[in-house]
């Protein structure tokens, strides 16, 4: 696997303005973003719109993230206020906003009067999407609903219409990415891993960036490679997973790949295969299909009440890619995983899986000293 | 008769032990400056003078602390938190509990009968469970942390802090101080604070058995005492040898079974 | 946790503590003497509630009914749910479960006990539950987590889409409890026919649960009854409040505790009905008398809470606003939208009516009181939609004509905190000047009182209020 | 006619003696650990260099942290309000007043006739304080005073994110080991401070003209970084030392007392 394969992903995954996201543009196409993994990408892919999953990366303030939002804010929202505030979300032709949880559901508010004082920042498409927290049938019922009105909100915006053929081709299109990613984690959990957990993940974080065509066929080509000749990246090294809060950093990958000893060998991100989620029902109504698929997942801890199968769900994770450590992470203020991280802490350990819990902020990676003296001591245990 | 040495370049002090055949013959620690390899090199001599021999006679010397990375004569670094559950159990062989807090951190963890942590939990909060909590509100108090600790004995009615934020925490200090309250209850309300704060992780890890204190703070008897009686149970201040050394200590017992 | 404290339940030692003190209502002033120095600390609010007379003494009774009836429900093979505010009890009642209402049980303790509940929010900590949640239920539920306190037999909560911290409370105590649980779920609309049904529909499959796991049906009879309880208690409150527009306001501050605790434990019972109708008239001799409510016996301004009404750290806070003339108009949480609330008329389209009709016209009307208790509207959404936190802050103060605001909470919440700035600057806009307090209103290690105290001072003397 | 304004903060004391129109003598000195006594000491300094005895003082205002133990005031005011006032009689078209002192930021909005509408607080935390530059100077073992002019050299900023003072000085610790600039991480922290603070000026609304005050005005490092953050021009208190915004502020209140009768 040569260095050059892999350039395109790290581009959109460590940059803003991507190559990928300039190359769209410079075509006159429209670009709409996205704050959280419920949001079907389907439906924009179908009307010829680039979904972009939008990032809080490259910030070196939060001078208008803080004018807006408390202080006592998960700082991940805060970081897409100030890109937004500073103009660099100019790309977007409309954002989708949604009850992720409270500090995401604020943002709505917020960018708005952001957008009164700095006039500019709200991107003309500005929609609030409304995920409930059930997958009973009413739940499911409110959702389809939810979707249908997302529909028809992007077909007035945008003149244009989404058919349920269009719909069904994008979920092919889209189930695709998602099995080629499912096999990059099959490889992943062999003994040779093949690949670092830094590179996977950037490969996984770009898939919520790259146009949905060019993800699959770029992810096709690198699996070929890697499976003629995998190569043993696991060498003896302590086989972690990452899991917990919103991250998209691959300095945090790094910094724990920095460990002579450690390497990630899966993770359950929901800019990784969270994301991803399960496969779509290919045929029948789409919009079913998508409310069924995306609300289903319960691999958020926004779904309360789950946490049993949350648990399972990494219990199996773990076994495939023969996990020995887990890394638990979250977000300051980031209450919803930061205590369900204790929850898997306790479980897991009582299964003999040693966890390591980090809290951290969102932004440039900070404290690499102090996490990794924790590293060292949490290597040293396995 | 080998030699071997450890040194722990913490944010606060730099100190190094020399040991043979598992006794200290030697340690130092100094104030911590702007750049660590020279922490190191001064807290180095020091101890080496101390131990009456050179540097060249040293077989192995490991680094541990904040400034690990920089120091110039080691073999090899290992995280504090494995050093200071070595330097632990060297210096209370009983201990199954280690609460270690530093000048910026504060950690507590279980270990087992070689020294070998088992589970660890440290502060990634704030400074308000750290040493550094104390030095500045001894500050504030014109006191040493010395006579800090030896406050809470005196203390009749101790004050309530806030303690989320050091620096608030420090108004606080400042508002009672001029209202004219007792110095010891003033004090004896930072101690407690702080070993509230501890007694959060501490409780985290589940202390067990034998609990030791180490680091600067170990020093501190009203913290010390404080916490005993939130945990329930006694702790142990090692006095083989300075409980601030047990990093180094540490350091210096792992650079003999390398 | 300190050890000692293990030994106690933490329901227990309320119930302990408020029994005599209920009895010494009624007793000599040496018993009154006794009780003092046997609950030193628990005396700061005790006096006040005392002073009261018939309402203070009926409201320690209440209390003591309710530790007595959580204390021995077991026993008396009843269930226990522990549940949040907001949420209307009045469906437990009629199912013949106890409720335990966290952020009301914390506020209690908060109130009795030197070290307020620093003991139980900290082990909920040790075990893992982040420090950053919200204090209010954390208190209580450090107790629970710790097996201090009766068993609990389900969770139910209604924050799921109002409140992440809280509902997350609930779903990790089920998990960490490995106990049943039931969230109803807030959806982004209001009052619509689409969300009115999604309300409906999850408050039905609620009492399924309800049904399944306390082994009780609920009955159309009873359910009539106590809903009968509630609409006497909404017409007493809807007068309370119309009495309270008055100048000078004639309820007593602590009149506002009395409410806060009534609602979110008593809903239905005939008790809080007899202390309401006591509180009404005692309000009314206090308006024949153009007496003020206030013990210092001057009204200056009128404070309008845009959040938390109380501030349940001792008595300080009450006091504060009693000895600089300050009268206490509520807040937003006290507010139930019901459709004889004086505030509505401004507020069209905000307030329900109950409908006793059949089960069904009684569920749809119980389903929709629960939708719209304050927390469950008023801040649910974005603060700028209608009928939402600023219209109805805005519509409110007007009523009231509070001269100013004060935003009171806790750093746990991510709900006000995502918008208090933005909201308090539109509240600015209007004339009323806000001020934010950065306190935890159950937890003052977060910020001492003395510091609290000293910034609401400039507070009113910067912005030339005093 | 003779006036006092003294401002006894968590870090200095500060005394101003003024006649009817000017600054006649003022000083500025460490609190040690009381503030009343640091107060005296100010006073007994400027009242010498203005060659003035103490009962030729006609009134008093006392403000900051330590007013209540201030011994020769008759009144006591807040410091917004004082900052407000200090800064406005220099430059009266000020509309928004940023003062940084050792223990708290504030914002202040002043209408045309210079009463505060708002005001805003640090908040949480004291990341955004003279405290964070105080920390961070003895850590990186420079001069305070040399911040400003040292930060100015450099064009590079590093990003320094953390809340906590005390981990933002690890944070600079580790820094340094990395062999990165002192220029440039000073830079930095200016730029985080000011970025602090300029959200919280942003969040109550920043109206021209925009002045600093305090002692963290005199560090040009902070001043510019403020400037850029919030996009928009500042002015400096320049008549006086913009650290004794508050102490000024409050002689003149005391001369608005004294005209209103409140006397020794
Ligand atoms: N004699 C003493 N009495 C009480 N406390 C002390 C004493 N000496 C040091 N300390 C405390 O120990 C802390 C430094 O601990 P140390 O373990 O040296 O930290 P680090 O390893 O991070 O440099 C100081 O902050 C101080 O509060
Ligand atoms: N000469 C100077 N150059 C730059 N900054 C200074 C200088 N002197 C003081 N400061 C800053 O000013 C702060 C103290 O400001 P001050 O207004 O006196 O605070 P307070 O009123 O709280 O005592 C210090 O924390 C320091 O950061
Ligand atoms: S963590 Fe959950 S709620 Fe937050 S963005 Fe991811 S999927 Fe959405
Ligand atoms: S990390 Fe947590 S708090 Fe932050 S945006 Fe995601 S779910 Fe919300
Ligand atoms: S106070 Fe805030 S965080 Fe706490 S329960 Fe209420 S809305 Fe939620």
């Amino acid at each position: 696997m040569s260095k050059a394969m892999l350039e395109i992903f790290y581009d959109a995954a460590e940059k803003v303005n991507s190559a990928a996201i300039n190359a769209w543009k410079a075509q006159g196409k429209k670009i709409v973003g996205n704050t959280c993994s419920y949001v079907p990408a389907e439906i924009f892919h179908a009307a010829g719109i680039l979904p972009v999953r939008l990032r809080g990366i490259e910030t070196d303030n939060m001078a208008v993230g803080d004018t807006y939002f408390g202080p006592y804010i998960c700082s991940f929202p805060k970081c897409i206020l100030q890109l937004a505030g500073e103009g660099r979300f100019a790309f977007l032709d409309g954002a989708v906003i949604t009850p992720g949880c409270d500090a995401m559901r604020r943002l709505d508010e917020c960018w708005r009067k952001a957008g009164e004082d700095i006039p500019g920042i709200v991107p003309p498409f500005f929609y609030y999407f409304d995920v409930p927290h059930k997958t009973a049938p009413h739940g499911l019922d409110w959702f389809k609903e939810e979707i249908r009105r997302l529909i028809q909100a992007v077909e007035q915006h945008f003149h244009l219409s989404i058919t349920h053929e269009a719909l069904r081709a994008s979920i092919r299109q889209y189930n695709q990415g998602r099995r080629l990613l499912k096999q990059l984690e099959d490889l992943r959990a062999t003994p040779e891993a093949g690949i670092t957990g830094a590179d996977a993940f950037a490969v996984a974080v770009a898939g919520t960036v790259l146009p949905r065509e060019e993800y699959n066929s770029r992810l096709a080509e690198l699996l070929q490679v890697l499976e003629q000749n995998l190569p043993a990246v696991a060498d003896g090294k302590k086989r972690l997973l990452t899991m917990g809060s919103i991250s998209d950093d691959m300095d945090l990958i790094r910094l724990i790949e920095g460990h002579p000893k450690a390497l990630v060998v899966a993770e359950n991100l929901c800019f990784g295969v969270r994301y991803e989620g399960p496969e779509l029902e290919e045929n029948g109504d789409p919009v079913a299909a998508m409310a069924q698929g995306y609300l289903g997942k319960s691999t958020c801890p926004r779904m309360y009440g789950k946490y049993q199968e949350r648990l399972d769900i990494l219990k199996q994770t773990i076994a495939r890619a023969k996990v020995e450590g887990v890394i638990l992470q979250n977000i300051r203020f980031c209450d919803l995983h930061g205590s369900e991280n204790s929850l898997f802490q306790r479980d897991l350990e009582a299964m003999g899986i040693p966890c390591l819990k980090i809290e951290r902020e969102y932004g440039p990676l900070t404290e690499k000293g102090r996490i990794k003296m924790r590293l060292d001591a949490f290597l040293r245990q396995l | 008769m080998t030699l071997t040495a450890g040194c722990d370049v913490g944010s606060l002090t730099a100190k190094a032990v020399i040991m043979r055949d598992g006794r200290i013959i030697g340690a130092q620690v100094v104030k911590s400056r702007a750049k660590p390899e020279i922490s190191a090199k001064e807290a180095m001599a020091g101890a080496l003078t101390a131990a009456r021999v050179a540097l060249e006679d040293v077989a192995a010397c490991v680094g541990t602390g904040y400034g690990r990375e920089k120091i110039p004569f080691v073999k090899e670094v290992v995280s504090e938190i494995a050093c200071h559950a070595k330097g632990a159990k060297w210096l209370v062989s009983s201990a199954r509990t280690v609460i270690d807090i530093g000048g910026q951190d504060c950690k507590a963890m279980r270990i087992d009968e070689h020294g070998e942590v088992i589970k660890f939990i440290t502060n990634d909060k704030c400074a308000s469970g750290t040493g550094r909590f104390l030095d500045v509100m001894a500050r504030v108090l014109g006191i040493s942390v010395d006579e800090l600790g030896r406050l809470s004995a005196g203390a009749k009615q101790p004050v309530t802090l806030a303690s989320t934020c050091t620096v608030w925490a420090q108004a606080d200090v400042i508002k009672y101080l001029n209202s004219g309250i007792a110095v010891a209850d003033i004090g004896a309300g930072i101690n407690i604070a702080m070993a509230n704060r501890v007694a959060i992780l501490a409780n985290s890890v589940k202390a067990e058995h034998d609990v030791c204190m180490t680091g600067g703070v170990a020093k501190n008897n009203g913290v010390v005492q404080t916490l005993a009686q939130l945990l329930g149970r006694r702790i142990t201040v090692p006095r083989k040898a300075d409980p601030q050394l047990a990093g180094a200590i540490g350091a210096a017992i792992i650079a003999g079974q390398l | 946790m300190r050890p000692e404290l293990k030994e106690y339940h933490y329901d227990w030692m309320l119930w302990r503590i408020l029994a005599p003190a209920s009895r010494v209502a009624d007793g000599s002033a040496k018993e009154l003497t006794h009780m003092y120095r046997y609950a030193p600390y628990f005396k700061g609010i005790l006096q006040p509630i005392l002073q009261e007379g018939a309402v203070g003494s009926t409201f320690l009774k209440m209390m003591t009914r309710y530790m007595e009836n959580l204390n021995t429900a077991h026993r008396r093979g009843k269930k226990i749910a522990i549940t949040t505010f907001c949420f209307s009890p009045a469906i437990c009642y009629a199912l013949d479960v106890v409720p335990v209402t966290l952020e009301v049980v914390t506020a209690v303790g908060g109130l009795m006990w030197k070290r307020g509940t620093f003991d139980y929010l900290d082990y909920a900590c040790e075990i893992g539950f982040t420090e950053t949640s919200c204090s209010s239920q954390r208190g209580a539920l450090g107790a629970y987590l710790a097996g201090l306190g009766e068993e609990i037999d389900m969770v139910l909560c209604d924050t799921p889409g109002i409140c992440d911290t809280n509902a997350n409370a609930f779903a990790f105590a089920a998990a960490y409890l490995k106990k049943p649980f039931y969230h109803l779920n807030y959806p982004q609309g209001l009052a619509d026919q689409r969300t009115e049904k999604y309300h409906v529909d999850d408050y039905k499959a609620m009492i399924r649960f309800m049904e399944e796991h306390s082994g009780n049906r609920l009955d159309q009879d009873r359910l009539r009854e106590i809903l009968r309880e509630v609409d006497r208690q909404d017409a007493l409150l809807a007068d309370l409040e119309e009495l309270h527009r008055l100048i000078p306001a004639p309820l007593p501050p602590i009149y506002n505790v009395f409410n806060y605790v009534g609602r979110f434990l008593f809903s239905g019972s005939p008790e809080y009905t007899r202390l309401l109708e006591q509180m009404v008239k005692k309000v009314r001799e206090n308006v024949v008398a153009r007496r003020s409510g206030l013990n210092s016996g001057k009204e200056k301004l009128r404070a309008f809470l845009c959040y938390i009404d109380h501030y349940s750290l001792n008595w300080n806070f009450w006091n504060w606003m009693d000895t600089r003339g300050i009268a206490h108009m509520g807040g937003i949480l006290s507010r139930g939208f019901r459709d004889n609330a004086c505030y509505t008329a401004e507020l069209p389209g905000s307030s329900y009516s109950l409908d006793m009709g059949s089960l069904e016209t009684m569920l749809d009307s119980i389903a929709q009181m629960n939708a719209r208790l304050p927390m469950v509207r008023s801040i649910r959404g974005p603060y700028d939609q209608p009928n939402m936190w600023l219209e109805e802050s805005l519509a409110v103060a007007k009523m009231f004509q509070a001269d100013f605001m004060i935003y009171n909470g806790t750093p746990g919440c991510r709900n006000t905190w995502g918008m208090v700035k933005p909201f308090a600057r539109e509240i600015e806009k209007h004339g009323y000047p806000v001020h934010i307090m950065y306190a935890d209103a159950f937890d003052d290690r977060v910020e001492s009182w003395a510091a609290t105290q000293e910034r609401l001072n400039e507070f009113l003397q910067v912005r030339g209020l005093l | 006619m003779f006036f006092v304004g003294c401002d006894v903060g968590s870090l200095t004391a500060k005394v101003v003696i003024m006649d009817e129109e000017r600054i006649v003598a003022w000083e500025l000195q460490q609190v040690g650990t009381s503030p009343g006594d640091a107060a005296e000491a100010v006073l007994a300094a400027a009242l010498s260099k203005a060659g003035l005895a103490r009962n030729q003082i006609d009134c008093g205002v006392g403000t900051g942290y330590g007013k209540a133990w201030i011994p020769f005031v008759q009144r006591t005011e807040s410091e917004i309000t004082c900052h407000a006032k200090g800064v406005r009689w220099q430059i009266p078209l000020a509309r928004t007043v940023i003062d940084i002192g050792g223990q708290d930021a504030k914002a202040v909005r002043l209408d045309a006739d210079g009463k505060v509408v708002r005001y805003i607080y640090n908040d949480k935390c004291a990341s955004g304080t003279g405290r964070f530059l105080e920390v961070m100077a003895e850590a990186m073992e420079v001069n305070l005073a040399d911040m400003g002019t040292l930060g100015c050299k450099s064009t590079c900023k590093i990003p320094i994110s953390n809340q906590c003072v005390i981990f933002a000085e690890t944070e600079v610790v580790s820094l340094i080991n990395e062999g990165r600039e002192i220029p440039d991480i000073i830079n930095g922290l200016h730029h985080a401070l000011a970025g602090r603070v300029a959200s919280l000026a942003r969040s109550i609304g920043v109206e021209q003209t925009v002045v600093m005050s305090g002692g963290v005005a005199k560090n040009q490092g902070v001043f510019q970084a403020l400037a850029e953050r919030l996009d928009l021009p500042m002015q400096a208190v320049e008549a006086f030392d913009p650290q004794l915004s508050g102490a000024v502020g409050a002689a003149l209140l005391a001369k608005n007392n004294y005209e209103l009768g409140i006397t020794n």
